[in-house]
């Protein structure tokens, strides 16, 4: 808070070189001493008192009128000096309140981890991003015995903290079903009960539980009011939406969920993703599906990993480099 | 310590009063302009929550005069409805006139000592201490 | 940002009348001024143009080196404009995020909801107050099947949102915990091979586990490093520590509890803490333990709920309203 | 638009050069003398980021000069190393300078629109602009 005299005697120098020449090199002198001013906490109506101290060693006749108006304007700067130490107290309080969630969010990172199945003549490709430090997004690869695995992709309504506390505990709840339990349907019927009576009325939870059955070239899948994801045929070169209906998790203890079924064929795709890929925004306008499935199209020849990469360093620039929700995109290829 | 000095806040105009008093004590302890006039504004903020919120009360000075060092203590006595939540009030931010760096977490930072007790239904006793540098 | 009319003539004639007569009043006058300046988001800068502005409306002769002197400190204070703006957006970003927060810490209550058991001839009181908004004590209670309960508290080390985090997993593992598998010791077991799994190496949590079962008038208990409780013998109205022996949970995967058990008699209390009770603070001080049990002893006559509630509100105010760690406090006293 | 004026930045003093330039022209278009100095603060910013870790780059100059309202363009042009992760450069408090306010978030609050290209190991196209009220 104290004024040092050195700053004293630079600011008059300064200001006694800009009243004479009135140059531009004074007033960049003015600037870079104001940041030191800022950085060495020195609050507004200090630099006031500074001014008036300075002016008065360059000018001892100064009219008195003047003396009295500068003390004015040091009554008026007070509160703003008030305000900018509430401002250094908030700084550091905010400072410290993002490491804090920087480490939730590295926690969260260590506990939602999944592996990719290593599964021959299938290529995946994975890329999930946080809008904020934590994730409200969620995906999962669960093996199975018998050479089959389950992809679970979620979304909680909602960003942030409260949604990745959410997140966490479909984790536990996936952890906790029997391995043997690999039906999309009874799966979602599970977790819809555990979520149900677990949390919060106002918390919800969109789920689409993909099964693949290599022996069978199959996908079996339910959807729990999850974003619907895309089949890409390969021989058309075309889209195709992935239907289902099914009732989000959370509203209702005794939901049932139904079951589908499909056939892949060679490069053929299936994508998953949430809706923080096809709600993504250009300006204040919410992109279209086939805006969308054009970007992902201009990639379907790159390996799956490159693609997802591609289409996300896509809708970053886009949207610029700001995503307004957890983005989550997995692409599934048929190899053989 | 001096005897007390102190202004009983009944009408907005003795804001002005416990400001004046305590702007004179400070300047005759030492303190320079910058100083005095952020006495004044936590005068103003504690004689203002008594003039709003409280019926009764004043603002009393001390002055401290110690071996080592000089400095003014200033008082506010209310028997006004108390704070329910101490711990709230003193929280940035929560001033509900929504000014910025307003309310007691202002008071605080103008001075260089603060002390709150409150009891509800009885009252709150502000007491702040600011020393000559 | 732009000044009004009416701002510029209040500015101009408090600034005559402080000139003239400069009476406190005129300065109380500039101090409100300030106040609605700050409210109405007026930068620092525009300040000093108002005061040039009203200044040279008053005093058209001016002299031309204060003019020059007066744009020097508009200069000067442009950059505590900007600091003054983030500042806004901070005080935005803060409530955004502490709202946030307080969701979460919705979420956590409603997932952690425990109710106490509700057994013949045992009074129980329980208290739990986080820190801050979200808290990283836990306690359970686990109803068994044949009139015996348990209760579960733990502490994660750390507080806020990490340990929050940390804090739902038990939960979860406790959930998933077989409810025939009752033995303290077994359920620690369990536990510590879950946090070691799932969590971060940076993270512990601490346990006790007691089991009471009414038909033997005994409890079994295991603890995870936990603090010790206490128990209370009512004939010679005297506090004994628990002691223990045992790992925390999420050191090494293959720890192993030692089980303890003791009879209760008529009146006897079990009081379970977590740290935040022990070690409160007064001013720069740790109180020691015969302190926190002379607290306790004083309200022993009281029912158990009422008991917890007085020890917090006592330890409440010593620590001036601001706890620094989560406080949990249980008591169970066997009334016949 | 008219034509673009620049200013060629090697040494500080062509920050120097490049504040007066600007200042000039929003003198000029008829921006006052606050509005003046915020024009002159933001040039230093992007200036000296050129300064200080580009080896070649300009700051340049248009004026915009609509139907219905008139405005200062500044442009900053390098060919630096570029920025690795622009979300993280535009978030309030991360200049490592320490300073508070400072960086490219302050620049961005001097003036009414903000547009940022990055390109790494290719250089950094920044251009901010400002409408007379
Ligand atoms: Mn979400
Ligand atoms: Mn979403
Ligand atoms: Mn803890
Ligand atoms: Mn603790």
């Amino acid at each position: 808070m104290e004024t040092l005299n050195t700053d004293i005697s630079n600011y008059r120098n300064l200001l006694k070189h800009y009243i004479e020449i009135r140059d531009e090199q004074s007033l960049y002198g003015a600037e870079q001493l104001s940041k030191a001013f800022i950085k060495d906490n020195v609050p507004p109506e200090e630099i006031i008192n500074l001014h008036i101290q300075a002016l008065s060693e360059l000018y001892p006749d100064i009219p008195e009128y003047l003396q009295y108006s500068m003390n004015f304007l040091l009554e008026i700067m007070i509160s703003y000096g008030v305000a900018h130490q509430e401002f250094q107290t908030l700084r550091e309080e905010q400072s410290e309140l993002k490491s804090e969630i920087a480490v939730a969010a590295n926690m969260q990172d260590t506990l939602l981890a999944t592996t990719e199945p290593d599964v021959d003549g299938l290529d995946i490709g994975v890329i999930s991003v946080p809008a904020h430090q934590m994730s409200g997004d969620y995906y999962h690869f669960v093996m199975g015995e018998d050479g089959s695995f389950g992809i679970a992709v979620a979304d909680v309504i909602g960003k942030g903290i409260p949604a990745a506390l959410c997140m966490s505990m479909i984790k536990y709840s996936m952890d906790s079903l029997p391995k043997a339990t690999m039906s999309p349907k009874t799966i979602l019927k599970n977790l819809n009960r555990v979520v149900e009576r677990n949390v919060d009325a106002s918390m919800f939870i969109t789920m689409f539980y993909t099964q693949y059955i290599p022996a069978e070239s199959k996908i079996r899948y339910s959807s729990a009011g999850h974003e619907p994801g895309f089949y890409y045929n390969a021989r058309s070169k075309t889209f195709e939406e992935i239907k289902t209906k099914g009732l989000v998790l959370g509203v209702s203890p005794d939901a049932d969920y139904r079951e589908y079924e499909r056939t892949i064929y060679k490069d053929d795709m299936i994508i998953l993703l949430t809706d923080g890929v096809t709600e993504c925004r250009q300006g204040d306008r919410f992109i279209e599906t086939e805006e969308v499935l054009e970007v992902i199209g201009q990639y379907t020849d790159l390996p799956a990993q490159e693609m997802v990469n591609k289409v996300y360093k896509h809708f970053e620039r886009m949207q610029n480099f700001r995503f307004r929700d957890d983005f989550t995109l997995i692409v599934l290829r048929k190899e053989v | 310590m001096d005897l007390q000095s102190c202004v009983t806040i009944e009408k907005e105009w003795d804001i002005v009063k416990a400001r004046q008093l305590g702007r004179d004590i400070a300047r005759e302890i030492g303190f320079g302009t910058v100083d005095q006039a952020r006495i004044a504004t936590a005068i103003s903020e504690l004689a203002r929550n008594i003039y709003l919120y409280a019926d009764n009360g004043q603002v009393c000075f001390e002055v401290a005069d110690e071996l080592d060092q000089k400095g003014i203590a200033v008082i506010s006595l209310d028997t006004g409805p108390g704070i329910q939540n101490i711990s709230q009030v003193m929280e940035d931010g929560y001033s509900t006139s929504g000014g910025l760096g307003a309310g007691l977490p202002g008071v605080k930072r103008l001075f260089d000592q603060f002390d709150i007790q409150s009891e509800e239904g009885k009252g709150t006793e502000i007491r702040v201490m600011k020393w000559l540098r």
